[in-house]
């Protein structure tokens, strides 16, 4: 059982914003993506209290690391001005390494 | 009639009091709260009875004298909206993207605040129009798509015109992030959602959908359909606005600590341009024929602001716009004010208009001399 | 009788027409939605009312009668079970994991159908026998049982016989997944869930627990006791469903898509053999002296398939079947299409057998002729 | 009065019955389930009802005569808190952490509790004082805040005069975790949040504050504000604690397992202690002049541990205690024995306190006979 | 303070196979796990909207490395082809290397 | 497009402990966090099945290495004893460095 080298990206972000992280991350044909609610608190004030809106999502991406590039760069110009958000990057191994091509 | 009942009748309610105590326990850091699905579930059921028996009474009256309210209604809609914009861009100084959602959450409706008025004037005896449930349908994007309509045309002038003064309207913005090390270039601005996708995400967005859905339904299947489902679809509504109002009331609290920094100006326009439409709202209303009940309602759509599915919208249409802004001052300020205060002001303003001998003024000076 | 009235009663009620919006706001993609908390919440209130209206009946009316249906009714689910797997194997060349599963999700019963066929025969002042409460809890596990049986059976003989073959029925899988590394060895897959676990997840699903359950209860408390929960779980079922079917709409809109996957012959079979087995039912049962009512819901159970509970056993159970072919054609087919056509068409025959004097034909075609 | 029915009606009743169909469900490892959303919601809902009815009463009778009835209550509670202490740091050889702990969940009330016995009693066709909604409020945070006032007074004590002394009380802790690599250093320990931590998290609680919150709006809106929502927050009551008891069974089927590790004596404790304390309720009650209902309720709420709120500030307030040992024998042990075996004894005895003349006991042996 | 390197293994995966995967970790004496559900998209399509059998769960093991490639091996062959799945393993820090062993 | 290394601090402990962790990051200027509710198996048993109180809250924090030892030290010294939790540490790469000091 060996395992692959990768990159996992994690980005936690207002929920309004996962609209067009996931449009990015499809054009940039991820091969798939994981998300849940979560609240948080950062320079944008505490997040995920009351209204649907203020609600955050954190989104992870298993991708290869040429894409990684790419797609932190797009949402970095698109994204980052507008909306309360965080990125960031892991290495990880995993088995299946066609899964994420 | 008499006021001091009329006041009384409206404050001393249980939606009131459970909305003042939401807000309490906010202030005094309990953990009180109302789980986010039952809350997230209450306004979509809310809708579905408003439009249910807004449906029901089209059956009944027909739908021949709802023209001329509608076309009035969205005529005066607009006018309020562009009226905002130009309140909040030359007196208050605010940028245009600012100015033109803050425009917008005022110029749309409040469901919560319509039904609060429902349960106002059924506490009163007083009926109106089931078409009202309409205007709250169309009422609801009109003043959204017109204002991301002009941001997007603002925009577009902007850039094609002069290069650097679009610049400028950037540099307008109070609320750009400062921690960002990359900079955000002019030209790679996303044109604010292309107006297609805010159509779709306005039509479309779940508030218009069941409330239209729920009128047609209502229509359809006419009182006998309606029998089975009565209980559940009309005698629990005020239980559920009183759950859904404390929910709101822990939220309204939490936000009153923002309000300061929304502002002097904000303020004032919170609690003027309300009363201001809202009187506009009822005079219109009764010269156009609307009931003593009908008038309130519509005085009170005009009077509020949206703090669910507006903003909802308003956060990707114009997302240079601080939400804090405009959720702050339509749900801290502007809500608990035309609960507290416009509902009955209006209540007794239209009554008077529409018959000033109802009103019992005497009877009011000779209680206050006691 | 008045057909017309019949089929527009059965289709223009509150409970057809909020499924269809939920359909219809997932097509246009509206973000409508009922929480998942209250989605969860419902399937086990609506059991639980069934189950205590089902006891208490039992107590009025004694047991006595309600073995013969009970029998008849396994026999003719296992008759019907292996018959969904002849046709799906034989003529639909489905491999034995999907002929299986899908012969058991269409073998077994929807609570969800069974809810709308009371409250069908409510509007239609027609009384149901109290026990098909209990031929509810017991039909649904037992095509599932049956059909887990039968699939670890043909493994295991084909294990033990013949290696090569086993390898056969593999390949013969349509959906193994091709993105797999990793090469399934057919000696190490695991002999698909021990039939004791099966047993344990079906008997012990909540669906089952808390229908026998409110069942029981239902006969203890007998009406005296009911009356203090009364308005909960009686007068609440139909807004309650009203809600669930909103929420079922919306699940129905997103399997639309899959339909086309489901391929030709598996559409035909979800609306010929719910109709067949329907047609059965209400005969047997007219024969073995049910009422209108009771032959209405009988023949529901059967001409339903279950798109909560047996999925929910099976996904493990068979997990080498595609769950998207029992789901799409059980919720986005049979369900609608039970709940639109073949409900109202059953009734109609069930009159008609019971007694055909009460079908007011000339009445219907008189008024066809205007 | 006849034994046998009261039993029979305290037992056999949809509360009861879907309480142990809960723990059936458990020990049968049915995946069955009240969504988290609905459980968290219904206690709020539960405590909204109990205190508007105790306002709406409050302000028909008056509070004159419930300042006694408090300050007995009161007093007792401080009394029986400091007696399960004793009883358990003496006999039972608990250490202190864990004997405050237990002392003050069994001093506190439980609301939970207090609703079933107004739904008992409602069934008996007795009234109970409406104050006892205030005495349900007052005692709740009673003998938390005592018991965490002890023992911080206990640390600081022992910190202070010996230091050899508290690293024993530390090693007298049984269910010091033993996998923590650091060693926790008796003078790092912090001083078990601050006092006015503790207050402000009691005081704050939403159990307190929807219970007192509703109290003031029942008795400012009185039955003619109430009417608008009676049927929420009046007849949905009983099939909402339905529902609710269907969860508490859940989870103390749950418990159940964690029973035996609990340990002899606390068993003995948690069935002997309740007893004992709804005795003294009663008996004292009854001296004092409440009904034979309100007597009831306060013999119940001192039978009575918190198993929701008392906990939730217990765990942080005395951090050292074991979680385990007071929620497994309040809701483990403690509130089925209350609800099944100890609230009609009481109900008995009341009624022999108050009028020996209405207990048939010559009907109930002339019965037994047969 | 020092901290102690170890793996953490992930597991994403539709609801059912959840049981089938617990299983596995208690069968290799795992010291603990964590896991919550979330929502995503894959090879098998968008999961996590309706029902509850077609909702994703998110598992966490902190383990040591010679029970990783047992467990993974493990979940490789006999879940990785009949259920929607990705797993990977990262490399992390702990303080209490004791609680993992 | 560079990445900046930082650290990925993980904190799974029960729900009345969160307010002292928060307190603790907050204490040592943490700039953000993101936190959500989870269920897990561990040395003190299952976990987040009924009771609001036996919930787990999961904890992330991303922060400078400096931080990091200091806050994982009052975290062992004034929570580990206490309550059940789990703490780990993860290497990331981020955008924008300024955002976490
Ligand atoms: N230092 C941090 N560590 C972990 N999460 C963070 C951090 N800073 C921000 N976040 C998350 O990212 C969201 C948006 O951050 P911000 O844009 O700084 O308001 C917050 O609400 C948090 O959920
Ligand atoms: N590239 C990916 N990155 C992150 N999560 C993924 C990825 N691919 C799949 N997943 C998750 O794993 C689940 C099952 O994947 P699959 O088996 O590909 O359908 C999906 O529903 C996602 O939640
Ligand atoms: N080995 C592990 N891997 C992942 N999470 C764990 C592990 N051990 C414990 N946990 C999580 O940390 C919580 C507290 O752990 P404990 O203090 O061991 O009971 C558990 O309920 C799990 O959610
Ligand atoms: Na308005
Ligand atoms: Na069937
Ligand atoms: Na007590």
């Amino acid at each position: 059982m060996k395992l692959y080298a990768i990159k996992l990206l994690t980005i936690v972000c207002e929920a309004p914003a996962q609209k067009n992280i996931i449009e990015i991350l499809e054009k940039n044909n991820v091969s798939g993506y994981t998300f849940y609610e979560v609240r948080g608190n950062g320079s944008k004030g505490i997040r995920g209290q009351g209204l649907q809106n203020e609600k955050n999502i954190k989104l992870e991406a298993i991708l290869q690391e040429e894409k990684l590039y790419r797609i932190l760069e797009e949402i970095a110009r698109t994204i980052f001005s507008d909306y309360a958000i965080v990125t960031y990057v892991n290495d990880i191994g995993v088995i299946r390494m066609e899964k994420f091509s | 009639m008499d006021i001091v009942a009329i006041i009384q009748s409206s404050i001393l309610t249980p939606l009131i009091l459970f909305f003042i105590l939401g807000i309490v326990a906010t202030r005094i850091k309990s953990d009180l709260k109302i789980p986010d699905a039952i809350s997230e579930f209450l306004p979509i059921y809310l809708l579905a009875v408003i439009g249910l028996h807004g449906g029901l009474e089209m059956r009944k009256m027909g739908f021949d004298n709802m023209i001329v309210p509608i076309l009035v209604a969205v005529g005066l809609s607009v006018a309020m909206t562009l009226n905002h914009y130009q309140i909040l861009r030359r007196l208050g100084k605010f940028n245009i993207f600012d100015s033109y959602a803050i425009a917008a959450a005022y110029g749309s409706v409040g469901a919560t605040s319509f039904s609060v008025g429902l349960s106002f004037l059924k506490t009163q005896n007083q009926p109106s129009e089931g078409f009202m449930a309409v205007i709250l349908a169309v009422l609801e994007p009109v003043s959204l798509i017109l204002c991301v309509f002009l941001v997007n045309m603002s925009i577009t002038k902007n850039q094609k015109s002069k290069h650097y003064e679009t610049k400028q309207i950037l540099t307008d913005v109070k609320q750009v992030p400062s921690d960002d090390s990359i900079a955000v270039e002019i030209g790679e601005v996303r044109d604010e959602a292309s107006m297609k996708q805010v159509l779709q995400n306005t039509m479309a967005g779940k508030a218009i959908v069941i409330l239209l859905g729920s009128i047609i339904i209502g229509y359809v299947i006419g009182e006998g359909g309606f029998q089975s489902i009565k209980l559940g679809f009309e005698d629990m509504f005020f239980p559920a606005l009183v759950i859904f109002l404390i929910e709101m009331g822990i939220i309204t609290g939490q936000k009153l600590e923002d309000v300061k920094k929304a502002g002097k100006f904000l303020i004032i326009f919170s609690v003027a341009v309300p009363t201001f439409n809202g009187i506009v709202g009822v005079v219109v209303s009764t010269y156009i024929g609307l009931s003593i009940g009908g008038s309130v309602l519509l005085g009170l759509l005009f009077a509020s602001a949206s703090f669910i599915a507006a903003p909802s919208v308003l956060r990707t249409a114009i997302r240079k716009a601080n939400p804090g802004l405009y959720i702050t001052s339509a749900l801290g300020i502007t809500f608990p004010f035309n609960m507290i205060v416009l509902l009955p002001a209006m209540f007794i303003f239209s009554t008077v208009l529409h018959d000033a001998g109802t009103l019992d003024l005497s009877r009011y000076f000779v209680d206050g001399l006691k």
